[in-house]
């Protein structure tokens, strides 16, 4: 493969010192104003809610504090029920983890459209060539007692 | 805006794909070197502001703007640092110059990716931390969220694609500051192991080592120091949502491109850039980029550049030749440093330096780099040798 | 007028609030690791303090013994390659006494403090300093412009680091 | 060289640990900022945004992550940084946008969220130091400081007990200000007796971990002129970096700010700061960093700083107010946030909107000062009415 490809790290063909590698970062996040309340929703309605700009007429899905086109505050009564299905507005079928490694089975990864935003999540219940943009799918939440306040209440889309 | 601005020195190092014979530090001493011989010999404390790209986490330093000085002559001078594309940073470097405080300014950038162990967990912590990533996915699932939809949108094709694996790498043969040359089919390229699919290896760029430092000057100064100026006609830069979830355009669009080069053509006074601009340097870190930037640019209709891309238009003897160099399909991913790498590449041409890939009677190049995944964020540059 | 200066956002929340999961917070840590390449200078100044010296480069113009050794001259802006052993003894250019650990942990009761200094090393140039840590010493005595010489760690244990160096002691 | 002004500003409180996200502070602080100026998105041009080292908010490329907080959709944005120097350099960033002529008004927008740096903000600190050389020694920033500090008062006999006076003015000055996590004086007692971390650093001589954002908005001079009667011009900047071979420099003058208020002073115009400047603000992560900041300033004479400060010399009614926002010590320090935070602080100041932190006497010419990386970087602002 010589041509096609080489070496690209470092740590491939060189003594490696993690003591000298130390980059300890860890980072926690807050899902912040809009996103505690979002995922609260979630978590207890299992219902997805967008925000809407009246000036622009644009619903975010997640919901947001803000209207980054207009800067216009997004209050509670802006807070709107999306429902709980989507369209495929495209997917993609991932092959490597997150370290680079081949995956056992590749997942189905699918940019959801839901009013004028998108979440990005697994599809389920369906196969990589079954899928098309356009398919309409909704979300399948996981059992109330596992769900941790996050995107992954829901465990995936699945075909309508 | 009356003050015009020109590249007048050009230096590089390393472009390898690992590269253990140099510390970064002695990597940039070395290209800024060679930047200021190429700059008529100028000792760096003559110039008068220094500007660097670079990103925390790509180097594994926290605020690594601290080590830039000393390798670039700047110590005890103004210097600061842009997280961002290094043609951001040349952006800053002229606007320094135009506001007549400066009159001359280096800017520089590196790229030591081949130090990290894992380039796709540090292309993760761009993502949204609440709503992205705690799927666990590899990075370039954007990608191929975006190289599907916009398939899909342009209805060009996976073979089109391909195609631009085939012609970069092809020309990367002659370029001697490409490692990634190769002649491979488009059967190579479809076949290869897919990473998201329909994105495959071959359709990534490959990572590359190396430095590049430019010299800027205002027009007295340029005429001073070189009598091969290569002017900034016009540059503009964009962002658009960072979030997925309200792209202007959907995920299949590159709506900042269209916002970049908008800004860079008008600062330019170009009106038909299919016209006025000979050929391009454009971003290609994934294979579909080239086609969606190349419609974004204005260079050919939206839905158009996968056919031009098949009736040769692009290829060296083109209309418009795009990636002559090998692009970063040919000549490899230099992160932060890609956009200068960029405008490397089509200064020496327009300065006519190009060896065996030079393109003959060219005036006018556009250099274009985009902040890569996850990112909205492009910057395009208008160079010309006239003034 | 001073109606006109408004503050907005910024909702304090405690520790507790996260502990107890009314705020939902996400963890991650980046796991990337580094393996920076040492290049021609710095390489060469791990190799000797292997080999228990202290290595610095001299600039051909400006005459400056330079530590640590650097492959140019950042102010003549030319290379270097002269290559200069320098003492290991020198000066306490200022020093901390500290209580605290690099995570902001605090060291425990009966631990000794860490004694960050910067040392100007003799036979480089004058100022040129490194940092280091001082040990052998109670904190209480230690003085700016105080000599001190290194404590090496036995050569088979040395492994190519600046921690070679177990620490300077006073002269 | 086109006029630039000083039109808007706004902030967000400044917090030990904040519910917002990086992005809705900046939203915040930048909308604040728009509304105080009575301007919408659609009249801005640009947007140049700063913020520190990436761990923090723990964020690859965290300008990008923030260009919709900080009103950068579908704009011209870019991010500088020049480590703890940020907060006053992204004015200068902006005022280069808005002098060069390539665009009539620029957001300038700083975060920083440290809260979200675990298990605390100061380990990341450790990834500052020269990765081969300095961080196998496993340092932390106090480190720094306290070698700085050490050779300054060394340098001068000055005391510990010098030193908290400039905490205590500074956290006086702030009980005042809106945004500030604090609610109690100190005193000089107070500093000497809290515990020590580093000799001769103590808890008290240290601004707080803080999460908060902060923005102005920049114009080019007809429309400073069309939008305020009051517009707050940036009459100089300078900026310097020293080498990064910070152990190689004699730690007891801030050389590097020597260079940068000359370059802003030249530009100005100013020959005698120490007579021309109504307000400073100096940096002062940590006490001593304010002193050795005026002197670096040209504000004080080496070495006597102490005894003009006991004068009352620096005191909000003295003859050269010193940190009357308060400053990081008496606010909070959300690192390029607090840089921000001073201009801001000018641009009331200047325009007589401060309120009861109001320094009398009609203040017409001020100076903002920020710092940070290894010790080696400064960046200044002189703005005037």
């Amino acid at each position: 493969m010589g041509i096609l490809e080489k070496i690209t790290r470092n740590v491939d063909n060189r003594y490696w010192n993690p003591g000298v590698g130390a980059f300890p970062v860890k980072n926690r996040y807050t899902a912040g104003v809009a996103g505690q309340q979002f995922f609260e929703r979630l978590k207890e309605d299992s219902k997805i809610f967008g925000t809407r700009c009246k000036t622009c007429e644009t619903t975010y899905v997640p919901a947001r504090l803000y209207c980054e086109r207009c800067f216009e505050r997004l209050e509670e009564k802006d807070w709107v029920d999306v429902g709980t299905e989507g369209v495929i507005h495209s997917f993609t079928v991932v092959h490597k983890t997150l370290e680079g490694e081949a995956k056992e089975k590749p997942d189905l990864i699918a940019a959801i459209q839901i009013a004028d935003g998108i979440l990005i999540h697994r599809l389920g219940e369906l196969d990589d060539m079954e899928a098309y943009i356009g398919m309409k799918v909704a979300a399948q939440f996981k059992a109330k007692a596992d769900r941790r306040g996050g995107i992954n209440d829901i465990d995936y889309f699945k075909p309508l | 805006m009356s003050k015009r601005v020109a590249i007048v020195g050009i230096g590089c190092s390393g472009f390898r794909t690992t590269s253990t014979d140099l510390s970064y530090r002695e990597m940039i001493f070395e290209a800024a070197t060679k930047c200021y011989e190429d700059a008529g010999g100028i000792h760096p404390q003559s110039i008068d502001s220094f500007v660097a790209s670079s990103e925390d986490f790509m180097e594994g330093i926290s605020i690594a703007d601290e080590y830039v000085p000393d390798q670039l002559g700047a110590v005890l001078k103004p210097v600061q640092s842009i997280a961002g594309d290094s043609l951001q940073g040349l952006a800053s470097a002229l606007m320094q110059i135009k506001t007549g405080q400066q009159s001359i300014v280096a800017t520089s950038a590196f790229s030591k990716v081949s130090n990290l162990s894992h380039y796709e967990k540090v292309a993760a912590y761009a993502t949204d931390p609440a709503y992205i990533r705690p799927l666990k996915e590899h990075p370039y699932f954007i990608a191929g969220l975006e190289m599907n939809r916009y398939l899909f949108d342009s209805c060009s094709t996976r073979e089109q694609c391909a195609r631009v694996v085939v012609k970069n790498r092809y020309n990367a043969f002659l370029n001697p500051r490409a490692v990634y040359g190769a002649k491979i089919t488009l059967e190579d390229v479809i076949c290869a192991e897919p990473v998201s699919a329909p994105l495959g290896q071959f359709d990534i760029s490959g990572h590359l080592d190396g430095a590049i430092v430019l010299l800027l000057a205002s027009e007295e100064k340029a005429l001073e120091m070189t009598d091969k100026p290569i002017w900034i006609k016009g540059i503009g830069w964009a962002t658009d949502t960072p979030n997925l979830d309200s792209r202007s355009e959907g995920l299949g669009s590159a709506h900042y491109a269209k916002l970049a080069a908008e800004k860079a053509y008008k600062m330019a006074g170009i009106k038909s850039p299919v016209k006025e601009i000979d050929f391009a340097e454009i971003d290609d870190t994934f294979s579909y980029k080239e086609l969606q930037h190349l419609e974004a640019l204005q260079m050919c209709g939206f839905g158009e550049a996968g056919k031009l891309l098949e009736m040769g238009c692009f290829e060296p003897g083109g209309d418009l030749p795009v990636n002559v160099s090998g692009g970063s399909l040919g000549i490899g991913y230099l992160h932060e440093a890609n956009g200068l790498q960029r405008v490397l590449e089509t200064a020496l041409q327009l300065r006519g330096e190009a060896g065996k890939i030079q393109l003959t009677g060219v005036e006018t190049g556009l250099a274009f780099a985009w902040r890569g995944i996850p990112t909205a964020t492009g910057t395009a540059v208008v160079l010309s040798n006239r003034l | 007028m001073s109606e006109k200066l408004k503050v907005s956002g910024g909702t304090a929340l405690s520790e507790e609030d996260i502990r107890s999961g009314k705020i939902f917070v996400t963890e991650d840590s980046l796991n990337c690791a580094y393996a920076w390449d040492t290049g021609v200078a710095i390489n060469r100044y791990l190799a000797e303090l292997k080999q228990g010296r202290i290595i610095a480069t001299e600039c051909r113009k400006c005459k400056r013994v330079m530590l640590p050794p650097r492959l140019f001259c950042e102010l003549c802006f030319i290379p270097c390659n002269t290559w200069r052993h320098v003492k290991d003894t020198g000066t306490i250019n200022t020093f901390s006494i500290c209580h605290v650990h690099w995570d902001a942990s605090r060291i425990k009761e009966g631990e000794d403090p860490h004694l960050p200094a910067v040392i100007e090393i003799d036979g480089a140039s004058e100022g040129m300093g490194i940092m280091h840590i001082l040990g052998e010493v109670e904190p209480e005595k230690i003085k700016i412009g105080m000599k001190v010489q290194a404590v090496w760690k036995p050569e088979t244990e040395r492994t190519g680091s600046i921690n070679d160096i177990k620490y300077f002691k006073p002269l | 060289m086109r006029k630039v002004a000083i039109v808007g500003a706004g902030l967000t409180k400044f917090v030990r640990r904040a519910l917002e996200t990086p992005k809705e502070l900046s939203f915040e602080a930048t909308k604040t900022a728009l509304d105080s100026c009575g301007l919408s998105l659609d009249d801005i041009d640009c947007v140049a945004h700063g913020s520190a080292p990436d761990a923090f908010d723990g964020i690859h490329q965290k300008g990008e992550y923030l260009a919709d907080g900080c009103g950068g959709w579908n704009k011209p944005t870019m991010r500088v940084y020049v480590g703890g120097a940020t907060g006053v350099h992204a004015v200068v960033h902006g005022w280069h946008h808005v002098a060069s002529g390539m665009f009539d008004t620029c957001l300038v927008v700083c975060e920083e969220k440290m809260s979200n740096a675990m298990p605390h903000a100061q380990g990341f600190f450790l990834t500052i130091f020269d990765a081969i050389t300095e961080r196998a020694l496993h340092p932390n920033l106090l480190w720094i400081f306290a070698l700085e500090m050490n050779r300054y008062m060394q340098r001068y006999g000055y005391t510990k007990e010098d030193m908290a006076l400039a905490a205590v003015n500074n956290k006086k000055n702030g009980l005042m200000h809106p945004s500030s996590q604090f609610k109690d004086e100190i005193t000089v007692e107070d500093v000497l007796n809290s515990e020590t971390m580093a000799y001769p650093v103590s808890r008290l001589d240290v601004s707080p971990v803080s999460d908060g954002a902060a923005a102005v908005v920049l114009a080019a001079e007809p429309v400073a002129r069309r939008l305020t009667d009051k517009p707050v011009w940036i009459e100089g900047v300078g900026w310097t970096l020293d080498t990064a071979y910070w152990a190689t420099r004699d730690l007891y003058y801030p050389r590097y700010l020597d260079k940068a208020a000359r370059m802003a002073y030249e530009m100005a115009g100013i020959r005698e700061p120490d007579k021309q400047i109504n307000i400073a603000e100096p940096y002062d992560p940590f006490d001593y960093k304010a002193l050795h900041h005026m002197e670096g300033l040209q504000l004080s004479p080496r070495g006597k700083t102490v005894e003009l400060l006991r004068d009352g010399h620096f005191a909000r009614d003295g003859n050269l107010p010193m940190c009357p926002s308060g400053g990081l010590l008496g606010v909070g320090n959300p690192i390029a946030a607090a840089g921000t935070m001073k201009i801001c602080e000018l641009f009331w100041q200047l325009r007589g909107e401060a309120g009861e932190r109001q320094v009398p006497g009609d203040p017409r010419l001020g100076v903002a000062q920020a710092w940070g990386d290894l010790m080696q970087v400064s960046s200044v602002v002189v703005t005037g009415i």
